[in-house]
């Protein structure tokens, strides 16, 4: 069966992750057919707005729904409608109750491999801060992940973990500036994406707190930039993430559903690599060209 | 005479389908006073607009100031023409001083910032002129009706023109401020301004005007000289047939058993607000209409608003039907049977984007609701329908929203608002303000019928003649307090004299 | 009226003034066309939109299937938007309809879960808007605070309070009491035509307002707290009454929001749901035509405005728009339709 | 409270007319008493907050580098608000500002990227900002749109427009000129005394604005037309021009604040930068006591406004508040601040 029609529903556009994402899922199927109609659309992390839009695409007549589910067993029901018209839905990202398959990100793992960076660099001892955000299934894995490492380092003191830096710079600055004047010593903060670290480095910077080690999740393009960047020295490492290949995995797998092939496993976990500031002059980001 | 300073020929107005004037023409002299006048909706205002540059007329209109052709376009087009206006629904900013507002539009500015020391003095002196009690500073929010008008008119003065409309303007004014006013505007014609003047008040025409034109129904009825002016004449050019009795009084309490049988229907004693009502008690019995007069500012409107709850009284106490009642709000009032006409009928009276129809209903609806809430819209529309016809209101039908009314008609809704109710207990502020003369006596005919059939009828006013026209009993205010009363017997009419002597404080009496 | 020059010569103040004869009655047509032209309002908008979705989408919109997709999304917002229409008829606004309903969906899918209790979940949702859309109208109505001022509080508070009902996860339950009501249709003919569920509660929303709001006494003095809120008081009405009950409509139609909501998705989430729907809720009752500034509106133009929000939405993904682009397009379309609006009124007026 | 509600005027300080003579004296002292409380407004607020938190943080508030912190973050907001406060004081409102403030700030960072305009980026941000508001102020003026329509739609469409102009990417650089109006201070005694250039921005704007709306005839026209639009009309003041020039001043400082914010980050993004900026904007303006009828209201109380939203914000965080109850607590302070200024001017007014 041939992939003529494709309809996307991402967190939000707006995040050059989803933009990477939608880019990847694009390349994928044009690959499969050059003349394929591709709607994407955010949904704003609303529930409802997103079961909307899968309506929308059943309406539409779609024969692929890529989806990164807003929540993962919400979602549920719709995925059901949409199958029973005949759709394949392929969740990416995030894993979704029902889904034909999801191929995600190991965000467990991420945030344990970014904690784990920070237990080695304090040498299992020092003060640190779960910098959290949206209380997506994503970041939820993410601080999981990190409070698993943090928690088998008895040395590591969490001083806070119930703070949301809205997952964006702005955020992350002002509740760092919160933090930064709460705790007189700090020794490391992570974050759950890049955004909220680049706004803490700024605010620790602006503060002229120095010595304290900033993690993230991502690998996104401004992380590279700060990770090369010698005056953000502390922020020192990055998860990374590969939403392009993640969404082409994704859509190579839908079209094979599609045609009839089963996957072995319905999730697909991609391993997360750390990214810091020694390796970061060969890591290939979201923005480089991949469509080779 | 000399030649005419403006001339309007030809001059239309509609308002989409609506013809609020037609063909109407009018000639006006410098050194003049000039009456208009005209039943409610005649189409007085909107000719004045026009001229003012409020609204455009219609094409085929042509307006001449000293004999050249102008076309009024915008109110700054009417200033450039030399003419201030007074317009009759007022037209202030009440968040600016008085200052501010009398210079709108020609604020006094120096190096870009406004000279506001410069535009302060600049009001003085016309403020003393007018006589006024309060300072260019005040905030126009915290004066009185009677003091806004004042300012309206220092603003009119203050733009020095050669034509000066005034659209009403005594209709907030006290007995001793239109008299200054009267002085002010002999004195301004005796400068050479040619003066509009539209009033709804026989007595000022007479006294002031030294032409009246006269507007029926949007059309031109004709022009009297000094000379012809009377009030026969003039009325019937108006509503086209003759008002003989214009005061109407057939009812009299001494003839009315329930009157006679002792106790008030409505007593107030010793009310006072704390502010501007001090320790104030009145009476008024059964089939009697009982006047209360005063200056502006006397406190008559706070007086009401205490009895009916509108205000919280810090002491004192009403009675009705000799018991003591608790008022805490209107609506308490209206079930007690105490029924109020606001005298700021705009603010505080109609609901102007409503259906006249829910206007005049607006009161009774619950009482007359089917299964505790539906309405029963035969008989709100028989109802309207009523009024419409009892009292002479004109609009298209009852469906129309009260705000495209004029004036008068508007205080005909209002009015028939409250006759729908019933009320034992009746109390009219300023009833017949912006009321033509044909609708006056209409008015006065059903104040007469309600308290010929047992209704208490309280009557604020300022027209002193009316009060005296149709009340058994006039009570005067004074700063506040109850200066006295005066009671109409056989051989003493009600005099005037008397009544200023108690509102002004010249003399002593009791009553 | 001006109009009946031919009676002015002989009328006498006490004539019936309706002018008798052709010219009245003509007027009053007149007046009719005009009213109806009102009350119609964006009907027009709604349907070029819909001819034009249709022919640009190579005839996939007016399917059976899309109009039902288009009027269930529209149900949540045409509830909310009714309970907006209360209350901006008395000059207030509600921001806090979205933060309501969320929370009554988190309250109702927990009752769900009790498995005694379950069935009861439905008016458990209904009753905490009610309980929050009175405190709404308590603090409004009874200290005077500003309706902007106040529901922008709750809009914050409530969500918090949202938040903490589902300890900040989402609830689920894919077994929930009544699910038809989210996802069913009410078959009239069957395989021929049925309504969604949602959409029958939707149109009763707007039935029973349009009754309250045009046809009982309590709907008059509504109208007349908006229209001049001295006014009224000083008419008797109760002032405070009728703003606790507007703003305790607005809760609860918000309430009923959240459960339609709930049990469309058989799940809630504090933070998530009802995001900025006040928004949209708005949208529809100013598309409406109804006025800010109180006294002026109806509920039928209400529920055209939450269709044409609605219309847009569903058009625009099913031509394929991008995501960007719908942003620009929804904003023109919206900032265009009340000007088209204004001109037709004036045109009409003119005429 | 309601039942001696039908005290007749609509004016909220229904002062008594001046009586001649010695109470002629007394009352114009009452008056300015009562006006000097009403200018100074929610500081009472603001300093309980203040001397609270600090309390509560075990004395981190009060300190030189918080207190920095505490103004940088109002700073935006402050800006925004300034041009809302001019808005609002029509009789308006602007929904657009947030909106506005991404796409300057989107056209700023791309500008500055290009080597020899980079110095530009800064007028480039604010123009854009002044253009969008033009427009806003263009439709509602001339076409006599609602207000709340047209910014509602601009809200959607200029974000569109704002994520249009970066490709839906986030723009960053680093290396942005002027960036130390975002992260550096005007040292004003070295070591001792230094203020945030942000907060001199904004504190420079409130003066500017505070002189326009004071000491300017623009000023009392614009009071004027939020105060009786048809008294202006008549007055001849060109309402039209007065509006178009709120709606451009609110466009122009939400690009100063789109700038101000790319200076602060080095970055923006389309779709998440100055989402719902215009609610605290709004907020800031009426808790600083400017009427939403117009006409009605002051410059300083936006800045006491803004403080104190800023101070909530980072005080709740200073003593650990988790983020879920920071929601309740917020929409439940701004509620209690209206009703304490609402009560504490009925005090005053008694005496
Ligand atoms: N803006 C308007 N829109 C529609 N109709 C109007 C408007 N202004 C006035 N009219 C109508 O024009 C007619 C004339 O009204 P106008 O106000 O000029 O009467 P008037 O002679 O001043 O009456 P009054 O003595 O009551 O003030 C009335 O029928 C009125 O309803
Ligand atoms: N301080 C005030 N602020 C605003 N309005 C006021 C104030 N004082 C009085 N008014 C209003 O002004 C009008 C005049 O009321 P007041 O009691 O002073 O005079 P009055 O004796 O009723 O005289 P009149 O009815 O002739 O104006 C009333 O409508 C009253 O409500
Ligand atoms: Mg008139
Ligand atoms: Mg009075």
């Amino acid at each position: 069966k041939e992939l003529k029609s494709i309809g996307i529903s991402l967190g939000s556009l707006g995040n050059p992750f989803f933009v990477a994402l939608s880019k990847g899922a694009e390349f994928e199927a044009k690959k499969t057919n050059p003349n394929v109609k591709i709607t994407t659309v955010g949904f704003e992390y609303d529930l409802g707005k997103q079961v909307t839009q899968i309506d929308n695409f059943i309406a539409a007549g779609v024969d692929l729904i890529l989806l990164n589910p807003g929540d993962p067993k919400a979602i549920g029901p719709a995925i059901k409608k949409a199958q029973a018209a005949g759709i394949v839905v392929v969740a990416v990202d995030t894993a979704a109750e029902g889904a034909d398959a999801t191929v995600t990100t190991n965000n467990v793992q991420a945030g344990e491999i970014s904690c784990q960076y920070i237990v080695d660099k304090l040498g299992g001892k020092g003060d640190v801060i779960i910098e959290n955000g949206p209380q997506v299934s994503a970041v939820i894995d993410r601080v999981v992940g990190c409070k698993n490492v943090l928690g088998k380092n008895p040395g590591i003191k969490v001083l806070s973990s119930d703070q949301d830096g809205k997952g964006s710079r702005e955020g992350g600055l002002t509740v760092a500036q919160g933090y930064l004047t709460r705790f007189a010593k700090i020794d490391a903060i992570f974050a759950i994406n890049d955004p909220q670290a680049i706004g803490t480095d700024l605010a620790a910077r602006q503060q002229q707190r120095t010595g304290i080690v900033i993690t993230a999740v991502d690998g996104a393009p401004d992380i590279e930039a700060a990770l090369k960047d010698p005056q953000a020295t502390q922020i020192q490492a990055s998860a990374s993430q590969d939403p392009f290949f993640m969404a082409r995995r994704a859509v190579q797998v839908g079209v094979s559903i599609l045609n009839g092939q089963k996957p072995a496993s319905t999730v697909e976990l991609l391993p997360s690599k750390l990214v810091t500031r020694d390796n970061v002059g060969e890591y290939k980001g979201w923005t480089s060209d991949r469509s080779q | 005479m000399s030649e005419p300073i403006l001339e309007m020929r030809r001059v239309s107005k509609s308002f989409f389908s609506i013809k609020a004037l037609r063909d109407v023409d009018l000639t006006v002299y410098a050194g003049e006073i000039h009456a208009l006048m005209g039943e409610n909706g005649a189409g007085k205002s909107t000719l004045m607009k026009i001229l003012s540059g409020a609204y455009r007329p219609d094409p085929g209109s042509e307006i001449r100031i000293d004999g050249q052709p102008v076309q009024i376009s915008g109110p700054l087009g009417g200033r450039a023409a030399g003419i201030a206006i007074i317009y009759q629904e007022l037209s202030l900013a009440p968040n600016l001083s008085v200052a501010e507002n009398i210079y709108l539009g020609r604020e006094v500015s120096r190096g870009g910032l406004l000279a506001r020391e410069a535009m302060q003095a600049g009001v003085g002196p016309i403020l003393a002129r007018l006589g006024a009690d309060f300072t260019p500073q005040t905030q126009v929010a915290n004066l009185s009706m009677g003091q806004r008008q004042l300012v309206e008119i220092a603003r009119a003065l203050h733009a020095r023109s050669r034509i000066l409309i005034m659209d009403e303007p005594t209709t907030a004014l006290s007995a001793g401020e239109s008299e200054r006013l009267f002085a002010l505007i002999r004195q301004l014609r005796a400068e050479g301004l040619a003066i509009i003047y539209i009033s709804h008040r026989m007595d000022e025409v007479y006294a002031l005007g030294d032409r009246v034109t006269v507007l029926r129904d949007g059309t031109l009825v004709g022009s009297l000289d000094k000379a012809d002016i009377r009030a026969d004449t003039i009325v019937r050019m108006m509503v086209g047939r003759d008002v003989s009795s214009f005061y109407k009084k057939e009812h009299d309490p001494r003839n009315d058993p329930n009157a006679r049988s002792g106790a008030p229907v409505l007593a107030a004693v010793d009310i006072a607000d704390g502010r501007r009502v001090k320790g104030c008690s009145l009476t008024v019995h059964a089939g009697e209409v009982v006047g209360l007069a005063g200056l502006v500012g006397a406190g008559r409107t706070e007086l009401a608003h205490l009895i009916i709850g509108a205000a919280p009284m810090i002491s004192g106490h009403v009675e009705i039907d000799g018991r003591a009642a608790s008022i805490r709000t209107p609506g308490e009032a209206l079930d007690a049977g105490i029924a109020y006409l606001t005298e700021d009928r705009k603010a505080l009276g109609l609901f102007l984007d409503m259906s006249c129809l829910d206007n005049i209903n607006l009161a009774v609806l619950g009482r007359d609701a089917k299964f505790g809430g539906i309405l029963d819209r035969d008989k709100a529309r028989d109802r309207a329908k009523r009024a419409f016809a009892g009292l002479g209101i004109r609009a298209a039908n009852v469906g129309v929203p009260a705000g495209g009314l004029s004036g008068g008609n508007q205080q005909k809704v209002l009015l028939s608002r409250l006759l729908a109710i019933g009320p034992k207990i009746l109390i009219l502020d300023e009833p017949t303000r912006g009321v033509d003369v044909g609708a006056k006596s209409e008015i006065y005919s059903i104040i007469d019928n309600l308290a010929k059939s047992g209704t208490a009828v309280l009557v604020i006013s300022s027209d002193l003649p009316e009060i005296i026209g149709i009340c058994d009993r006039v009570i005067v205010m004074r700063a506040g307090h109850i200066a006295g009363q005066i009671r109409r017997d056989a051989t003493s009419p009600l005099s005037q004299e008397e009544i200023m002597a108690l509102a002004t404080g010249t003399e002593q009496l009791d009553a | 009226m001006p109009e009946n020059g031919a009676s002015a010569n002989t009328a006498p103040a006490k004539a019936v003034p309706v002018a008798p004869g052709l010219a009245a009655a003509q007027e009053t047509k007149r007046q009719r066309t005009r009213m109806i032209i009102r009350a119609v309002g964006m009907l027009p908008v709604l349907l070029l939109l819909c001819i034009g979705f249709h022919v640009l989408s190579d005839g996939r919109f007016f399917t059976g299937q899309n109009i039902g997709i288009v009027v269930q999304q529209s149900a949540v917002n045409t509830v909310l938007a009714a309970g907006m229409t209360f209350v901006i008829l008395t000059g207030g606004i509600d921001l806090s309809v979205g933060s309501i309903l969320a929370a009554a969906a988190m309250a109702g899918l927990i009752i769900s879960k009790f498995p005694d209790l379950g069935a009861l979940w439905l008016p458990a949702a209904v009753l905490t808007g009610t309980v929050f859309g009175i405190l709404n109208g308590g603090l409004i109505a009874l200290l005077r605070l500003p309706p902007f001022i106040v529901t922008l509080g709750s809009l914050t508070a409530v969500r918090g309070a949202a938040r903490l009902l589902g300890a900040d996860t989402t609830v689920f339950n894919p077994s929930i009491p009544y699910a038809f009501i989210g996802n069913g249709a009410l078959t009239l003919i069957p395989g021929v035509l049925s309504i969604p569920w949602l959409w029958v509660i939707a149109l009763l929303v707007i039935l029973v307002s349009w009754l309250v709001l045009k046809r009982t006494v309590l709907g008059v003095h509504i109208y007349a707290v908006g229209g001049n809120e001295s006014a009224a008081r000083l008419a008797g009405i109760k002032v405070w009454a009728v703003l606790i009950f507007v703003y305790g409509v607005s809760g609860l139609l918000a309430g009923l929001g959240g459960a339609m909501q709930a049990a469309r998705l058989y799940a809630a989430n504090g933070l998530q749901l009802g995001q900025s729907y006040e928004l949209d809720a708005i949208t529809a009752v100013i598309l409406g035509g109804t006025s800010f500034v109180g006294g002026i509106g109806s509920i039928w133009g209400t529920l055209v405005g939450a269709l044409i929000i609605a219309v847009l939405s569903n058009g625009l993904i099913l031509i394929g728009v991008s995501d960007v682009w719908q942003y620009v397009i929804k904003g023109l379309v919206i900032i265009g339709a009340v000007a088209l609006d204004r001109y037709r009124l004036q045109g009409s007026a003119r005429t």
